[in-house]
C-alpha cells in the first residue's frame, strides 16, 4: 500500500505471546491459580502492545514486519493497517475481559480439562491477532486455518455426544468451505493477479475476465465459512454447546469477527470497492447479505434457548459489517467497520450474561427466566444494556454503527437496505425485549421458584459483564480511538 | 578327409541310432520300468557314442579329455539317476507290469 | 477373473505385437543395439581388462556394479529366507 | 560336415519331440521323470553339436557337463522326494 | 572424499548391511547401533552431496572410471540429491523408530531384520541416484526382495498378501525391463543421458512408444497407482510397523521419481506429452485414485489400512502433479514427493506406536488415546492437518503447487479432486480424532475421564522420531519457499 | 507377409510365452502355479533380450586368436553383442532370487492356512474375520 | 543362429510352458518346468549366448528345479488347476 | 517301512599316515582334473589349480575314500580298467536287445523280479555291482536291502544271464586286492 | 527331504562325484576369463554339490562340514569380498570399482590389475551364491528349523 511503513517487530511480539503463555499454562498446569495468572499477564501484555501501535497509526503510518518467505513472492508477513489493528485492539481488550470471566465461570462450573481450555484460548487469540495482522491473503488463510482448527477442542470442550456432532458439523462447515472454496480462490487470485498482498484499491482490477470476477468473488463469499453468511450459517449455532467464555469470545468476538474480518480484507482489498462497484457485485452483495439479515432475525425470534437466540442474532448482525462492503459510500463503509466493534461489545456482554444466568440460575430457556432480574439484577440489567446497543437503540454504542450504515445506505441510494436496516432493529428488540420484560417484570417462573438459591455468582463473572456493558453505553459518548482509526482506513480507501 | 572323419560320422549316426530306439521304447514300452530300460540303457550308449563321435571329429586335443570326462560322467551317473527312479518306484508301490499269464 | 485376466493378456499381447511391428529383423548384425555402446566391448575389452570372455569383462568390469547389485539381490534373497523361514527350536 | 552334424541335431530334435509326449502325456510323474532324463541326454549331445557348428566346441563342454550334472541333481532330488513322499 | 560422496551414500547401507548378520552371530546387541551408523553417514553424506550439488551443479560420477555410455554413471542433479536426502533421512528416522518395535515383534531375528532393512534403504538410494536404466531395475529388486521379506513376517494373513504384492511387483520389475530392452533395441544405449540424446530421432517408432508404455505400467504397478494398487493395502496393513513405516512413504516415493525421470529425463516431454498423451492418462488415473484413494480410506476400521488408502489417495496427488506437464504442476509433485514422505512417515509411525502400547490397529483401539499417548497423537494430529492442507504444515503448500498448476494446465477435474479429498481427509481425521478425544460415544464422558487418565506413551525411542518428523512436518511447510526457490526449481528440467 | 512373420519368428514367440506366463500369474489359483507362470514370464523376457544380441555370422563374445597379440583386427561385426546377455545375466540371477524368496513365502503361507488354493486361501481369511 | 533349431527349440519350449501350467499335478509341473529349463538352456546356447546358457543351466534347471521340488515337498501335491 | 540303515561317511576312518595318504592322492586326483580343463599351462593358471585343488581336497578328502583305504588302489584300478571292455561289450548287447525290443512289433516282453544275495561287501564294489547290472541286457538295478539285490528284469533270458554269476564274479575279482575292512559308522 | 538317503549306490556315487563337482566348480569360477562361465555360476554348482550331499548324505552329516554358521558367514564374506575390492579402489584414489587402481598396488599393468580384479569379485560373487543357494535350500528343505526329523515332530 502506498503509505509510508515502518518495520517494527510488534505485530509478531502481540502474535507470539499467547503463544508464550501456553508454555507457561501446560508448565504450571497443577497451580491453577498460576495458570490463570498466567493468561492474564499474557493478555494484559498483548493488550498493550496492540495498544502502543495505535499511535503510530494515528500518524497515518502503517507497521510491517516480514517473517518468512514460503514460496518466491509470497511471505509470512505482518502489516498493521488501521483496519487491522481495529479489528486486534477489540480482540486483544475483550480477551482480558473474559480471561476474568473465564475464571469466575469454569471454577464455579467446576469443568474438566481447564489447562487445555486456558492453552487453547490463547492460540485462538494469537491466531485472531495473526488475521488481524496478516499482510497477505496468505498469511490471512493460515491464520484463519489455524483459528478453526484451534477453536475444535474448545467447542468440543464438554465431550459428549452433543458436543462431538456440533464439532463435527462446526468443523465440516468451516473446512469445508475453506478447502473447498476459499483455497482455490486464493489460489485463482494468486494465479492471475501473481501476487496476494493487499493493497488499498485491489490486485484483481482488469487481471482477470468479468465472469473470472464474479466466480472469485462468489468463492470469497462463501469460502469464508466464519462470516456466517445465510447458506453456510449452520454451524453457527451448534457451535453454541461450548462453555459459554467460548462462545462469548470466540462466537461473538474473534472467530466470527475474524470472518467478517476476512470479507471485508477481501473486499477492500482484494478486489477493491472501485472494482466491486463497476461490477454490480456491491448490488449483489447488499441484498444477499440482506437476506441473512432478515432470516437470522426470524430465526432468533423463534428460539427459546438464550444461546441460540443470541447466535442467530450474531448471524444477523455479522450481515450489517459485510454491508459496508456492498455500500459504496464513506458512511456505509465507517458504518460496517465501527459496527465490528459496537456489536462486539454489545454481544459478548450478552453472551456473558447468557453464562452468569447459567452459573447462578442453571437455566437455559428464556421461557424460564421469568422473575429472575429480580434475583440478579446487576446482569439482567447489563443483559439489557447489551441488549439495547445491539438492537441500536441511541445511548448506545451500536446506535452509532447504524446510523453510519443508515446514512450510507442514503447516500448509494439504497432505500430498500435501510427498509431491512428498520425491519432488523425492530425484530431486535422483539426477541430481546421479553427476556428483560419477563425477567424483570414477569412472573416467577417454576424453576425459579424451586431454586431459592439463585443469586448474582461470584464477581469474577459479574464484574466483566458489568463492565463490558458500561463500555457498550461510554462508547456511545466516547467512541474516539476506534471511529478515528476506522476513518483512517476508510478515508485511505476513498481518498486514494 | 582322413580316416576319423567317417569314423566320428560311424559314431554319430549309431549314436543316433540307439538314441531313436531308446526314444521309441521309452513311447512304446507298457510299463515305467520297462521305459526306464530303453532310457537308462539305450540313452547311455548313444551319448557315449556320440561323445566319441564329436570327439573323433574335433581331433585329439584336451578338449577330447574333457568329452571323455563327460563319458566317464555320464557312465556313473546314468546307470544311477536309473536307479533311483526305479527305486522310488518300486518303494512307492508300483506294479510292474507283468504278462498276463504271469499275473495269476 | 479369467475372462478379465485372458483380457489384460490380449490386451497386453496386442501392445506388444504392435511394437514389434517396428522392430528390426531377428538376428540382424546392423541393429542399433550393435551399433552403438557393444563395438566398444567387443573391440577393446582385450586390450583394457585382459579377459577373452567378453560377457565377463562386461559383467565384472564396465558393468561391475550392476553385478554387485546382483550379488547384493542374492544376499538379501538369502537374509529374506532366513528371516522368513528360520525359527529356532524353543529349549 | 555340418550339414551332417545339422542333419543328427534334427534328428535329435525330432527324438526331444517325441519324448515329450511322454513328458506332457506321460501317465504319472515317473514316467515324466524317466524322460525328461532322456531328454537331457538328448540336449547335452545337441549341446555338443551346436559347438562344432559354432567351430567352439571347448565353450560348450562346460555347459553340457554342468547339465549333466544337474540334470543328474534334479533327478535324484525328484526320486527322493518320490521315495520319501509316503512317509511324511 | 567429496568427489566420492554419490557413491558412499548407497555404499555405506550397504557395506553395512553385509557386516550385520555377522555382527548378529557374533553380539546381537551390536546390531541396532551399527545400522544407526550406516545409516546417519549415510545421511550425512547425502548432505554432503546436496551441498555439492548446490555449490557445483550436477555431479557426474562414473563407477569403475568408464566412460557413460559405456559405465555405469551416477548422475547427481538437484532432484536426485534431495530425494537422496530425504531417503537417507527418513529411514534413519525410521531404524531410530524400529529399536522396541524389533525387539517386540522379531526378537530372535534382529540381524537378519535390519540386514535387509540396510538393503531395502540401499536399493532406494540406488534407484534414485543411478543413471543407468539397467542398474535402476537391479536396485528396484534389491529393494523390492528385501521388502517382501520385511512385509512377510507381518501378522495375521502378511504372507499371503506378500505373495500377491511380490507377483504384482514382479510383473511390475519384468514390465520395466521389458521397457529398458524395447529401448535398448531401437538404440543400443542404457545411459539415461545418453538414450535422450538419441530417442529424438526416433520417436516415430512404434517401439519407442511401446518401450514408453510399459516403462509407465511397470512403475505404476511398483507405486500403485490406481487400477494396479490392489497388493497395497493388504500387504502395508499386516505388515510389521517398523517395516510398513519404512516402505509405504519410500517405495511409492522413489517410484514416483523413476517415473518422472522417465517422462521427463529419458523421454523429453515433447514427446511423452505432446505426441502421446501420456499426461492425460495420468491426469484421470490421478483424479480416479484420489478419489478412489479418500473414499476407501473413510470406509475403513483399520487405521493401518486407512493410512494404506491415504496413501493411494497420496500417490493421485504426484501422479497428477507430473501428468499436468507443467513447471507449477511438477514443482508441486517433487515438493509433495517430499512431504508426503513425511506424512506417510508420520501415520505409519504413530500407527506403530499405537500398535506397540494399545495392541491393536483397530481404530476403536484408539479409544481414549489422547489421554494415554498425548505426544503421539499430538504427532498424528499434526499430520492430520497437514493432509488436510492447513497452512503452516506442509501438506499445503504442495496442494497450493499442484492447484496452481492445474489452474495453468486448465485441469479444473483434477482441482476439484483435489478439494475433494481434501474435505474427505479432513472428515476422516477428525473421526479418528474424536475417537481418540472421547472414547466410545456410549460412554458418560465423566466416567471416562477417571478411566483411562494415566499417561502410557510409547517408549523414547519411538518418540523422538515421531516429534522429528511431526516438526519436519511444520518446518517443511514454513521453509516451503526456501525449498522450492533452493532445490526443487532447479529441478524442474529447464525445458518445460 | 512370410517374411515379416519370419523374419522376427522369435520376438512373435516370446511374445507368447510370455502371454503364457502372464495368464498363469493372474488366473491360476494355486500359489506354485503362479510361481512357475512367474518363471516363464520372466523367462521369455530373457528371450526377448537374447534375441536381440543375436546377429546372423557372429560368433560367440569370447575372443579368439587369444595369444597372437593383436594380429588379427577384432570386429565387431564378428562377435555377437554381449552386452543383453551380461543383463540377462543379472536378470536370471534376480529371477532365482526372487523365486527362492517366492517359495519361502509360500511355505509360510502354507503353514499358516494349510492349503496352497488362492480360494480357499481366501474363503479361510473371511472365515476367521 | 541356425533358424531351423531356434525354429523347432522354440516350439518345444511353447509346449513345455502350455504343459507346465495346464498339468494339474504340481510335481509334474515342476519336472516339466525342469525340461522347460533345459530346452531354454539349448535355445540360449544355440543362439551364441554361451554364458547365459551356463547360468541357466545351472540355475533354472538345477537350483531352481530343486528348489521347487523341496518347495513341493514341504507343502502338497495337490492343485486345482 | 523296513529298518533304515544310514551309512555315514566316517572320519574316523581316516587316520595319521592314511589321512595324509589319502589327501594326496586325492589333490593329485583333483589337480590331474584341473589341468585338463584347464588347458591354460602358465603359471597364473596353476597356481590357481593348485590352491582350488588344496582346498578342496582339504575339504573333502575323505569324500573320496570313505570306507577303504587307499594302499592297493592301483592294482584295483588296472583291474577296473581291464573290466571295462568286457563292460563295454555288455552294454552294446544291452542296447542292441533293447532296440530289438523297441523296434518289434509286438514287444516280447516278459518283466520280472529277481531278488539275490550278494557276497560283495565294500560299497564300491555294490555301486559297480548295481551300475553293471543297471548297464548290461535287460536288468536294472531296484534296490539294494541288507546287501540283498532286487533286480527287474526284462524277460526271463536275462534273467539266467544274471542268475550264472559271472558279473558278480568279475566285480569280486576287481575289488579282491582292497581292504575289505567295512568300518562301522560311528 | 533331508533326511538321509538310504541307498548305498546313490549315496557312494554322489560322494565319489561331490570333490570332482567341486574342483568343477571353482573351475568355472576361475577360467570365466577364458570360457563361459564365472563366479554366479560356478557358485551355484558348489552350492549344488552341497545340495548333493545334504539330499544324499541328510542334514546331519552334512553339517558336519558346513555349519549354519559357516554359511552365514560365507553369505556375508563373499559380498564383503566384493565390495571390499571396490572400496580399495576408492582409498587409492580411484572411482569405485575401478580395477585399473590396483596397478599401484600390485605393480602390473592396469588391464592385468582389472582381469584380476574381476577375479577376485567373481571369488566373492561365488562364495556367496554358494552359501546364499545352500542357505535358501536348507531353509526351505526344514521349514526353517534346519533340523533333519523336523516332521517327525510336527506330524
Amino acid at each position: 500500500m502506498d503509505m509510508e511503513t515502518i518495520t517494527s517487530i510488534k505485530p509478531l511480539l502481540a502474535t507470539v505471546t499467547p503463544l508464550l503463555c501456553i508454555l507457561l499454562i501446560i508448565l504450571s498446569r497443577r497451580i491453577p491459580n498460576l495458570r490463570e495468572l498466567w493468561t492474564i499477564i499474557a493478555s494484559l501484555v498483548t493488550f498493550s502492545i496492540v495498544a502502543s501501535m495505535v499511535k503510530t497509526l494515528y500518524t497515518g503510518k502503517v507497521i510491517a514486519y516480514k517473517l518468512v518467505e514460503v514460496y518466491p513472492g509470497i511471505d509470512v508477513a505482518f502489516r498493521v493497517d488501521a483496519f487491522g489493528l481495529f479489528f486486534a485492539l477489540l480482540s486483544s481488550f475483550l480477551w482480558i475481559v473474559v480471561s476474568f470471566y473465564s475464571i469466575g465461570y469454569m471454577r464455579s462450573l467446576n469443568e474438566h480439562s481447564q489447562t487445555r481450555y486456558y492453552a487453547f484460548f490463547a492460540v485462538a487469540i494469537s491466531s485472531a491477532l495473526g488475521v488481524a495482522f496478516s499482510s497477505n491473503l496468505f498469511t490471512l488463510y493460515l491464520f484463519y486455518e489455524i483459528l478453526t482448527v484451534c477453536t475444535y477442542p474448545l467447542v468440543t470442550h464438554n465431550q459428549d455426544n452433543e458436543a462431538r456432532s456440533s464439532g463435527r458439523i462446526y468443523l465440516g462447515y468451516l473446512l469445508g468451505t475453506s478447502v473447498a472454496f476459499f483455497l482455490p480462490a486464493i489460489l485463482f487470485t494468486y494465479y492471475f493477479a501473481g501476487t496476494l498482498d493487499f493493497s488499498l484499491h485491489g490486485i484483481l482490477n482488469g487481471k482477470a475476465s468479468n465472469g473470472m470476477i464474479t466466480f472469485l468473488f462468489l468463492l470469497f463469499l462463501f469460502g469464508i465459512g466464519k462470516a456466517a453468511i445465510m447458506p453456510f450459517n449452520g454451524w453457527l449455532p451448534r457451535a453454541m454447546v461450548a462453555p459459554t467464555p467460548v462462545s462469548a469470545l470466540l462466537h461473538a468476538v474473534a472467530v466470527v469477527k475474524a470472518g467478517v474480518f476476512c470479507q471485508l480484507r477481501v473486499y477492500f482489498n482484494i478486489f477493491g470497492v472501485e472494482l466491486l462497484h463497476n461490477q454490480n457485485l456491491d448490488i449483489f452483495l447488499i441484498y444477499f447479505v440482506s437476506i441473512t439479515i432478515l432470516l437470522g432475525s426470524l430465526f432468533a425470534l423463534k428460539q427459546d434457548d438464550i444461546k441460540a437466540m443470541l447466535a442467530y442474532s450474531t448471524i444477523s448482525q455479522l450481515s450489517y459489517i459485510i454491508l459496508a462492503a456492498g455500500l459504496y459510500s464513506y458512511h456505509g463503509m465507517l458504518g460496517g467497520v465501527v459496527h465490528i466493534v459496537m456489536h462486539g461489545f454489545g454481544k459478548i456482554t450478552l453472551f456473558m450474561c447468557a453464562g452468569s444466568i447459567l452459573c447462578g440460575a442453571h437455566i437455559k430457556k428464556i421461557s424460564r427466566l421469568g422473575g429472575i432480574g429480580r434475583r440478579m439484577p446487576i446482569t439482567m440489567l447489563a443483559f439489557f444494556f447489551g441488549a439495547l446497543s445491539v438492537a441500536g437503540i441511541p445511548p448506545f454504542g451500536g446506535f452509532m454503527s447504524k446510523w453510519f450504515l443508515a446514512l450510507g445506505s442514503i447516500e448509494a441510494h439504497q432505500w430498500p437496505i435501510l427498509v431491512v436496516l428498520l425491519t432488523s432493529t425492530l425484530m431486535n428488540l422483539g426477541y430481546f425485549m421479553p427476556v428483560v420484560f419477563i425477567s424483570f417484570f414477569g412472573k416467577d417462573s417454576e424453576s425459579v421458584k424451586r431454586d431459592p438459591d439463585i443469586r448474582e455468582p461470584s464477581p469474577f463473572i459479574v464484574a466483566p459483564l458489568a463492565f463490558t456493558a458500561l463500555v457498550s453505553l461510554a462508547i456511545f459518548f466516547y467512541p474516539y480511538p476506534f471511529i478515528r482509526l476506522a476513518e483512517i482506513f476508510v478515508k485511505s480507501m476513498m481518498g486514494g | 578327409m582322413n580316416l576319423t572323419t567317417p569314423l566320428s560320422i560311424l559314431f554319430m549316426v549309431g549314436g543316433l541310432f540307439f538314441f531313436t530306439t531308446a526314444t521309441i521304447g521309452l513311447l512304446r514300452f507298457p510299463d515305467f520300468f520297462a521305459r526306464l530300460h530303453a532310457t537308462g540303457k539305450g540313452d547311455t550308449l548313444a551319448v557315449l557314442l556320440s561323445l566319441i563321435g564329436i570327439s573323433l571329429y574335433e581331433g585329439f586335443s584336451l578338449t577330447s579329455l574333457k568329452i571323455a570326462f563327460i563319458a566317464v560322467f555320464m557312465f556313473w551317473a546314468q546307470p544311477t539317476a536309473t536307479h533311483a527312479i526305479s527305486r522310488a518306484g518300486l518303494r512307492r508301490g508300483i506294479k510292474p507290469w507283468m504278462k498276463k499269464e504271469n499275473k495269476i | 477373473m479369467r475372462i478379465l485376466s485372458l483380457i489384460i493378456v490380449i490386451l497386453t499381447a496386442a501392445v506388444l505385437i504392435y511394437g514389434t511391428l517396428d522392430m528390426p529383423d531377428c538376428a540382424n548384425p546392423d541393429t542399433p543395439a550393435s551399433q552403438h555402446v557393444s563395438p566398444r566391448y567387443v573391440t577393446r575389452a582385450m586390450e583394457e581388462t585382459a579377459t577373452h570372455n567378453i560377457v565377463t569383462s562386461v559383467l565384472g568390469d564396465y558393468r561391475g556394479y550392476d553385478t554387485l547389485g546382483e550379488t547384493t539381490v542374492i544376499f538379501s534373497a538369502g537374509m529374506a529366507c532366513i528371516l522368513i523361514l528360520r525359527k529356532r527350536r524353543r529349549q | 560336415m555340418d550339414g551332417f552334424f545339422l542333419s543328427i541335431g534334427v534328428g535329435l530334435c525330432i527324438l526331444v519331440f517325441l519324448a515329450l509326449y511322454r513328458v506332457v502325456f506321460g501317465p504319472g510323474i515317473f514316467n515324466r521323470v524317466a524322460a525328461v532324463s532322456a531328454i537331457g541326454n538328448k540336449t547335452l549331445i545337441m549341446l555338443l553339436i551346436m559347438g562344432v557348428i559354432y567351430k567352439r566346441i571347448e565353450m560348450f563342454i562346460d555347459i553340457s557337463l554342468v547339465y549333466a550334472l544337474l540334470n543328474f541333481i534334479c533327478t535324484l532330488a525328484i526320486s527322493k522326494y518320490l521315495e520319501m513322499e509316503g512317509d511324511k | 572424499m567429496t568427489d566420492q560422496a554419490p557413491i558412499l551414500v548407497i555404499l555405506f547401507p550397504l557395506m553395512f548391511a553385509f557386516v550385520t548378520p555377522l555382527l548378529g552371530w557374533w553380539k546381537k546387541d551390536l546390531c541396532y547401533p551399527w545400522v544407526l551408523c550406516g545409516l546417519s553417514l549415510s545421511t550425512i553424506f547425502s548432505i554432503i552431496t546436496l551441498k555439492e550439488v548446490l555449490n557445483t551443479g550436477v555431479i557426474h560420477y562414473h563407477l569403475g572410471g568408464w566412460d557413460p555410455p559405456w559405465g555405469i554413471e551416477y548422475v547427481i542433479d538437484h532432484l536426485n540429491s534431495f530425494i537422496l536426502v530425504l531417503v537417507a533421512s527418513i529411514s534413519l528416522l525410521v531404524a531410530i523408530y524400529s529399536k522396541r518395535l524389533v525387539k517386540e515383534e522379531n526378537p530372535e531375528k534382529e540381524a537378519y531384520f535390519y540386514t535387509l532393512f540396510l538393503l531395502q534403504v540401499t536399493g532406494f538410494l540406488g534407484i534414485v541416484a543411478t543413471g543407468d536404466l539397467f542398474n535402476l531395475y537391479v536396485f528396484l529388486e534389491i529393494a523390492s526382495l528385501a521388502g517382501y521379506a520385511l512385509i512377510a513376517i507381518g501378522e495375521g494373513q502378511a504372507p499371503f498378501a506378500t505373495f500377491r504384492y511380490l507377483v504384482m511387483g514382479t510383473i511390475g520389475a519384468c514390465f520395466y525391463l521389458l521397457g529398458v530392452g524395447y529401448l535398448y533395441m531401437v538404440t543400443g544405449s542404457l545411459n539415461m543421458a545418453d538414450l535422450s540424446q538419441i530417442l529424438p530421432n526416433l520417436y516415430h517408432s512404434k517401439v519407442v512408444m511401446v518401450a514408453l508404455i510399459f516403462f509407465l505400467v511397470g512403475v505404476a504397478i511398483k507405486m500403485a497407482l490406481f487400477p494396479l494398487h490392489a497388493w497395497l493395502p493388504d500387504a502395508y496393513t499386516y505388515a510389521p510397523s517398523a517395516t510398513s513405516a519404512l516402505v509405504a512413504p519410500l517405495m511409492t516415493k522413489v517410484s514416483v521419481y523413476v517415473m518422472i525421470r522417465i517422462i521427463y529425463t529419458v523421454f523429453k516431454p515433447y514427446y511423452s506429452i505432446e505426441i502421446l498423451p501420456v499426461n492425460l492418462i495420468l491426469g484421470w488415473l490421478a483424479v480416479i485414485a484420489i478419489l478412489y484413494g479418500v473414499i476407501m480410506a473413510l470406509r475403513q476400521v483399520d487405521i493401518k489400512r486407512m493410512f494404506c488408502y491415504i496413501l493411494i489417495a497420496e500417490i493421485g496427488y504426484m501422479v497428477g502433479g507430473v501428468g499436468l506437464a507443467n513447471r507449477l504442476g511438477l514443482t508441486g509433485a517433487i515438493l509433495h514427493i517430499m512431504n508426503d514422505a513425511l506424512m506417510i512417515t508420520c501415520l505409519f509411525l504413530v500407527a506403530g506406536a499405537v500398535v506397540y502400547k494399545l495392541g491393536g490397529h483397530n481404530i476403536n483401539q484408539l479409544r481414549d488415546a489422547f489421554k494415554k499417548m498425548p505426544f503421539s497423537m499430538a504427532a498424528f494430529a499434526v499430520v492430520g492437518l497437514s493432509l488436510i492442507g492447513v497452512p503452516p504444515t506442509c501438506g499445503f503448500f504442495s496442494k497450493w503447487y499442484l492447484i496452481l498448476g492445474a489452474i495453468e494446465a486448465e485441469n479444473w477435474i483434477f482441482i476439484v479432486a483435489l478439494l475433494l479429498s481434501s474435505a474427505i481427509n479432513a472428515i476422516l481425521f477428525f473421526k479418528i480424532v474424536e475417537i481418540a478425544y472421547y472414547g466410545e460415544a456410549s460412554h458418560d464422558h465423566n466416567e471416562d475421564s477417571n478411566g483411562g487418565n494415566t499417561i502410557d506413551e510409547a517408549p523414547v525411542s519411538i518418540l523422538i522420531p515421531l516429534g522429528v518428523v511431526a516438526l519436519a512436518i511444520i518446518l517443511a511447510g514454513i521453509f516451503s519457499g526456501k525449498i522450492v526457490s533452493g532445490i526443487i526449481q532447479f529441478a524442474v528440467p529447464p525445458n518445460l | 507377409m512370410f517374411d515379416f512373420i519370419v523374419g522376427k519368428y522369435n520376438y512373435w514367440i516370446y511374445i507368447i510365452l510370455m502371454m503364457i506366463g502372464f495368464y498363469a500369474m493372474m488366473s491360476k489359483r494355486n500359489l506354485i502355479k503362479k510361481i512357475i507362470g512367474m518363471n516363464i514370464f520372466q523367462t521369455a523376457i530373457i528371450i526377448f533380450f537374447i534375441s536381440i544380441a543375436a546377429k546372423r555370422g557372429a560368433t560367440l563374445p569370447i575372443l579368439e586368436h587369444a595369444h597372437d597379440g593383436g594380429e588379427h583386427a577384432i570386429e565387431a561385426i564378428s562377435y555377437i553383442n554381449p552386452l543383453p546377455h551380461v543383463l540377462m545375466l543379472t536378470a536370471i540371477v534376480v529371477m532365482v532370487a526372487t523365486l527362492g524368496v517366492a517359495l519361502a513365502i509360500v511355505l509360510l503361507i502354507y503353514k499358516k492356512h494349510g492349503t496352497l488354493e488362492e480360494d480357499e486361501i481366501l474363503k479361510k481369511i473371511e472365515f476367521q474375520e | 543362429m541356425i533358424l531351423l533349431f531356434d525354429f523347432a527349440i522354440l516350439i518345444f519350449v511353447l509346449i513345455c510352458a502350455v504343459a507346465a501350467i495346464t498339468v494339474k499335478d504340481l510335481l509334474s509341473s515342476v519336472i516339466i518346468l525342469g525340461a522347460y529349463s533345459f530346452l531354454l538352456c539349448l535355445l540360449w546356447a544355440e543362439m551364441g549366448a554361451v554364458d547365459v546358457a551356463f547360468t541357466e543351466a545351472s540355475v533354472g534347471a538345477g537350483i531352481g528345479t530343486i528348489l521347487l521340488i523341496v518347495a513341493v515337498s514341504k507343502t502338497t501335491r495337490r492343485s486345482k488347476d | 517301512m523296513q529298518k533304515r540303515q544310514t551309512r555315514t561317511i566316517p572320519r574316523s576312518a581316516q587316520e595319521g599316515e592314511h589321512k595324509l595318504h589319502n589327501s594326496i592322492v586325492a589333490f593329485l586326483l583333483l589337480f590331474i582334473f584341473w589341468v585338463i580343463f584347464s588347458g591354460h599351462f602358465d603359471t597364473y593358471h596353476l597356481t590357481l589349480g593348485v590352491i582350488c585343488s588344496l582346498l578342496v581336497a582339504r575339504f573333502s578328502y575323505d569324500l573320496f575314500f570313505a570306507n577303504v583305504r587307499v594302499g592297493s588302489h592301483w592294482l584295483v584300478f588296472l583291474r577296473f580298467c581291464a573290466y571295462m571292455p568286457w563292460l563295454t561289450y555288455q552294454i552294446v548287447k544291452a542296447n542292441i536287445h533293447v532296440a530289438a525290443l523297441a523296434l518289434h512289433p509286438n514287444p516280447p516282453i516278459d518283466p520280472q523280479i529277481i531278488r539275490f544275495k550278494t557276497k560283495l561287501k565294500t560299497d564300491i564294489s555294490l555301486v559297480t555291482f548295481a551300475n553293471s547290472i543297471t548297464l548290461t541286457p535287460g536288468t536294472i538295478t531296484m534296490d539294494i536291502i541288507e546287501g540283498e539285490f532286487y533286480v527287474h528284469a526284462l524277460d526271463r533270458k536275462v534273467m539266467k544271464d544274471l542268475g550264472t554269476g559271472e558279473m558278480e564274479d568279475r566285480v569280486a575279482h576287481i575289488f579282491m586286492g582292497a581292504d575289505h575292512t567295512n568300518i562301522k559308522d560311528g | 527331504m533331508i533326511r538321509a538317503y538310504d541307498d548305498i549306490i546313490v549315496k557312494t556315487i554322489a560322494r565319489i562325484l561331490t570333490p570332482f563337482i567341486q574342483i568343477f566348480a571353482l573351475y568355472v569360477i576361475m577360467h570365466g576369463h577364458h570360457s563361459p562361465g564365472g563366479g554366479f555360476q560356478g557358485g551355484v554348482i558348489l552350492g549344488a554339490s552341497l545340495i548333493l550331499l545334504f539330499i544324499t548324505h541328510g542334514l546331519k552329516e552334512t553339517k558336519k562340514r558346513i555349519t549354519e554358521k559357516g554359511i552365514a558367514v560365507l553369505s556375508s564374506l563373499g559380498v564383503l569380498i566384493y565390495s571390499g575390492i571396490g572400496l580399495l579402489c576408492i582409498i587409492l584414489l580411484g572411482n569405485y570399482l575401478d580395477y585399473g587402481k590396483l596397478s599401484k598396488l600390485l605393480h602390473i599393468v592396469p588391464a592385468e590389475a582389472r582381469s584380476l580384479g574381476i577375479l577376485g569379485i567373481e571369488i566373492g560373487v561365488g562364495i556367496t551364491v554358494m552359501a546364499v543357494m545352500v542357505s535358501i535350500f536348507l531353509n526351505i528343505s526344514t521349514g526353517g528349523t534346519l533340523l533333519e526329523d523336523e516332521e517327525d515332530n510336527t506330524r
